[in-house]
């Protein structure tokens, strides 16, 4: 009963929403807009559950002396900070829709002067990550590295103004062996053809992970066969 | 500048450069950097999920009145009862956390996992298979004005045989010894190809980030400079 | 305005009742669909589907046992998305079989997730593994555990997790963004084995580059059936190639066909040619 | 020579992330601009916009993060400045929550700047965020106005002029999108382009521009891909409108460090094949 039931409404709700883009007529046409709000929704449930699991997982570490305590506190403190920074609306409304873009909002000045910095900081940190592997990783061990080499060498020269005019001398008829002809056809033909494959393998993948999952033979979210 | 973008601006110049320390090693300013910046971001998404779904998307509709105060267009809208559903499935999830009735909470996952799946289905299907196949359907042979285009037709010819190989490297079924072998080993090289140079394509992206990074550290320098 | 009642407001009768534009679609779908039914139920009946062996997957059971052997931690990552994302779901069915070994070698399994209802329904999963394998003893609700809905946000936790409690085995497993390089490089700075899969094309570079084993793509969704052993799992794989034999062969009669139109430049096959590309048409 | 083959198989991490940083802060600081020339893909899409008669409606999303800013902002500037220019309707919404800033920041540095003669609500609207990524643009196919029920500053929607005529996307001429990840192009494209023939644009940072190839031209109007799709775009409009030769050049200048940095990671992909084939002819 326990382990049915759920395997009852994935099947329902999955069917239905497969048939659901054959049928023109109301409601179903407007059905999976309308369910992209509930699930919306029920995200925001969610965060009562998430943000429960990392008070008390912080606050379980703080108790048992965990040597990183301090910094812990500050997560914490980081957190009911915001939270209440945002809720009590402190420097005034957030306006309806959760536009928080007026002047001198707290909100605001937190998100400017530590939220987007950090982000961005850390997103910016891959140009490190990207240099150090290509260092590594682009070495000519075997046939496939190889491959991989020349194609990435060559796109990188095409980025650069080096690349075009390294090949420039090059007279019209040996065109095809300049920088940026290369860089521009592997980019729409090999490259494309390795994509489109990724890309018809993965909606396979996904049409047959689906029915296996609207068909109740994949079921370890819900806790497997075992119980 | 006004003083609070000025303080914002330092904050968010120290920050940064906390975050960067990590490249050097792991240090406490970074330590410090990252559970901050953890507390504030997860609050900041909950805030984000009252203001933006919670109260329009779901008070709202259900109870139009009780909200014309902070959401003026309330006012005119009918209440719209439907939403009293995913209100249920929040209350369902919501049984987790009575160890006694929390399997109820499965059924609102369910829910969730249908959706997913049934729309993922043939949204996929549509536009990753379909129209993959169809844009891939292009003529081996190209003829210009000027007679056959060799080089062009080459390139078709490239970009047919390179989605045939690579899918081929995908086929289950099968294993990768002899002719199936040889030709998944020239689709492994067609996908090798794509992740170089996707890859070497990728690095710009990367770099502008650091740029525009750079750039901002450059202008919180500049507001000390101004100081003095 | 309830869209539940607009049928019974509107006083239009003359519905067309099928999308007949998207035929072409239905038909496909039908193929599709029959194809991997048809496979699972073979396995039902007993049959034996084998399918080839994927490296990535081969390699799980041993980054496990050699993060036991060392005594460290197993880091699972399912993606940066939420359960709205296929590709978590896979992930997560993925953490059902990895769990089940960490069980089994009594090795420490550390999942830390971005999303509320992941970390809910990846609760679920560790625990039935645990249970499944007969070691709840083993199980504690806090090694599936949540951060912070913010993407970098989570992967400044994950980096500083990865330098400072060193897992031996780092599993990256779903939909991932920009974090797959940050991560396989920190995993990989701190000599950790790195399987990764996800069906983010751009992403997988970074991941091939940088980790020991990838998924690709289609691999991903295929894994928890490989790692499962499921007879009937696999059965819908078998299923999935059923799929690729009708890609292959759509693109191959396509382009034969489109060919001969450009050199006979006869009308006849012109209008064989348009009459097949059709199935294909977004609206037919 | 000996000390230079230890320095390369021994070389540590933190030498690399030097060389990077000094890479991109050098050329920053001395400020030098590369004009580049458009390519195909761009210009179809600079010549699509250019085609649309004068008063077109048309989208601008902004599906971007602070992280993204350097890449995307100089994009959603240019699009302002051609359509601006051109007369046209520009609505602007975003999918992302963080998205909204950014929209706010296009509208202090480039229309209230640039062109003081243009009236929010009449020439432009911002719209702002709303939450359901690409749900949200499932249910503005079906009743646009359901879900924007007031623009971005609270006024009521059907207060606004230039909403008067929309009641779902398909009444728009045209959808750009900014964007740099998911929900963006190509969430547009499946959901509005490929359902309702909306011609779509895109400009997007580097690495989602690759997964968009497959869908131009067919799905696709023409798309920019990171900071050169964005100089490129810079120059086609420059030459076109030379009024623009002082502004807009903000990708161009971040092409100079862009230049030096790839021409270092060369390098390193050079010294890491050099450090691997002495290190096997050393075995």
């Amino acid at each position: 009963m326990k382990k049915r039931i759920p395997l009852i409404i994935i099947f329902c709700v999955g069917t239905l929403f497969v048939l659901a883009i054959f049928l023109p007529f109301p409601p179903f046409p407007a059905m999976e807009g309308e369910v992209s709000v509930w699930f919306d929704i029920l995200k925001g449930f969610a965060f009562v559950l998430g943000g429960g699991n990392l008070i008390r997982v912080t606050a379980d570490k703080i108790r048992k002396g965990h040597p990183d305590r301090f910094y812990l506190w500050v997560t914490l403190v980081g957190f009911f900070g915001m939270l209440g920074v945002g809720l009590f609306q402190l420097g005034g409304p957030i306006a309806s829709g959760g536009d928080f873009t007026t002047e001198g909002l707290w909100f605001r000045r937190i998100y400017d002067g530590i939220f987007a910095p950090c982000m961005a900081a850390i997103f910016s940190t891959l140009a490190f990550f990207v240099s150090s592997a290509a260092y590594r990783a682009f070495r000519a061990k075997n046939r496939e590295a190889t491959v991989l080499l020349i194609a990435a060498f060559v796109i990188l020269l095409g980025r650069t103004p080096l690349g075009n005019s390294l090949t420039a001398w090059l007279p019209d008829s040996l065109s095809f062996l300049k920088i940026p002809w290369l860089f521009e056809k592997i980019l729409m033909y090999p490259n494309t053809a390795g994509q489109r494959a990724i890309l018809i393998g993965i909606a396979l993948g996904i049409v047959s992970n689906s029915l296996r999952l609207i068909l109740g033979v994949e079921r370890s979210y819900l806790g497997g066969e075992h119980s | 500048m006004a003083m609070w973008d000025l303080i914002v601006l330092w904050i968010g110049g120290v920050m940064t450069l906390m975050i960067f320390s990590f490249l050097y090693k792991d240090n406490p300013f970074y330590k410090f950097a990252e559970h901050l910046f953890v507390g504030i971001s997860a609050a900041f998404w909950m805030v984000k999920a009252i203001q933006t779904t919670m109260i329009p998307n779901m008070w709202a509709a259900i109870w139009p009145k009780s909200v014309t105060a902070i959401l003026h267009a309330a006012q005119h809208t009918e209440p719209n009862y439907v939403r009293l559903i995913p209100l249920g499935l929040g209350l369902l999830l919501l049984s987790r956390l009575i160890p006694r009735i929390a399997w109820l909470s499965r059924w609102a996952m369910a829910v969730l996992i249908g959706f997913t799946s049934g729309t993922y289905l043939v949204r996929y299907l549509q536009s990753d298979f379909i129209a993959q196949i169809r844009s891939t359907i292009i003529p081996l042979v190209v003829i210009t004005p000027q007679g056959l285009d060799v080089i062009q037709s080459l390139l078709n010819c490239i970009l047919v045989f390179g989605v045939l190989c690579a899918l081929m490297y995908f086929f289950f079924s099968l294993e990768h010894r002899g002719v199936v072998g040889g030709i998944s080993r020239v689709g492994i090289w067609v996908l090798m190809v794509a992740f170089g140079a996707s890859f070497g394509y990728t690095v710009m992206a990367r770099i502008s980030l650091l740029i525009g990074r750079i750039d901002y550290l450059g202008q919180w320098l500049q507001s000390f400079w101004n100081i003095l | 305005m309830s869209f539940f009642l607009s049928p019974l407001i509107l006083n239009t009768p003359d519905y067309q009742y099928f999308a007949l534009d998207k035929i072409n679609l239905f038909v496909i779908l039908i193929l599709l669909v029959t194809a991997i039914l048809f496979f699972i139920l073979q396995a039902r009946q007993g049959k034996r589907l084998s399918i080839r062996k994927i490296a990535g997957l081969e390699a799980v059971e041993e980054a496990v046992g050699r993060a036991t052997e060392m005594g460290k931690s197993v880091l699972f990552v399912p993606g940066s998305r939420d359960l709205d994302d296929l590709q978590t779901i896979a992930g997560l069915s993925i953490l059902g079989s990895v769990a089940k070994m960490t069980a089994q070698y009594e090795a420490r399994l550390d999942v830390p997730v971005n999303r509320s209802l992941v970390m809910a329904a990846g609760q679920e999963t560790v625990k039935e593994a645990y249970l499944a394998v007969g070691r709840p003893d083993l199980y504690k609700p806090e090694i599936v555990h949540y951060i912070t809905d913010e993407q970098f946000g989570y992967v400044a936790a994950l980096e500083g997790i990865m330098v400072r409690e060193r897992p031996a085995a780092c599993f990256y497993m779903g939909a991932f963004l920009a974090e797959s390089l940050i991560l396989a490089e920190t995993g990989n700075s701190i000599g950790a084995i790195q399987i990764a899969g996800t069906a983010m094309p751009v992403q997988l570079p970074f991941f091939v580059a940088a980790c020991d084993y990838t998924l690709i793509g289609e691999e991903l969704f295929a894994a928890a059936a490989y790692l499962s052993q499921d007879r009937r799992m696999i059965g819908s794989l078998k299923g999935q190639d059923v799929g690729k034999v009708v890609a292959m062969s759509a693109i191959v009669i396509g382009s034969l066909l489109a060919t001969l139109v450009v050199l006979s430049g006869s009308s006849f096959i012109d209008s064989l040619f348009q009459a097949f590309i059709r199935l294909f048409a977004l609206n037919y | 020579m000996n000390i230079l083959k230890n320095l390369l198989f021994h070389l540590d991490r933190r030498i690399i992330y030097l060389a990077v940083a000094l890479a991109v802060t050098i050329p920053l600081m001395l400020h030098f601009a590369v004009p580049l020339k458009p390519s195909p893909i761009v210009q179809s899409l600079f010549d699509a916009i250019e085609a649309l008669p004068p008063e077109s409606k048309v989208i601008l999303s902004f599906d971007y993060g602070p992280s993204t800013l350097p890449e995307n902002d100089p994009m959603a500037f240019a699009f302002a400045r051609h359509l601006l220019t051109r007369n046209h309707k520009i609505y602007m919404m975003a999918l992302w929550a963080t998205g909204a800033r950014n929209l706010d920041h296009t509208i202090e540095q480039v229309i209230e700047k640039e062109f003081p003669e243009k009236v929010h609500g009449v020439d432009y609207v911002k719209l702002g965020y709303k939450a359901g990524d690409e749900g949200l643009i499932n249910t503005l196919f079906r009743d646009f106005k359901g879900m924007y029920t007031t623009d971005g500053h609270g006024t009521n929607i059907n207060d606004i002029p230039m909403m008067k005529e929309i009641t779902t996307l398909e009444d728009f001429d045209m959808i750009l999108n900014v964007g740099s990840g998911r929900p963006g192009t190509k969430e547009w494209i499946q959901y509005a382009g490929d359902r309702g023939n909306i011609p779509i644009g895109g400009a997007v940072t580097a690495v989602e521009a690759l997964l968009l190839y497959p869908y131009y031209p067919r799905q696709l109007k023409g798309l920019l891909g990171g900071l050169q799709g964005a100089a490129e775009y810079e120059t086609a409009l420059i030459s076109k409108y030379p009024q623009f030769g002082k502004t807009g050049r903000q990708a161009q200048v971040y092409m100079g460090p862009q230049a030096v940095a790839h021409c270092v990671i060369l390098l390193l992909v050079i010294l890491g094949n050099v450090s691997y084939f002495l290190g096997r002819r050393r075995k």
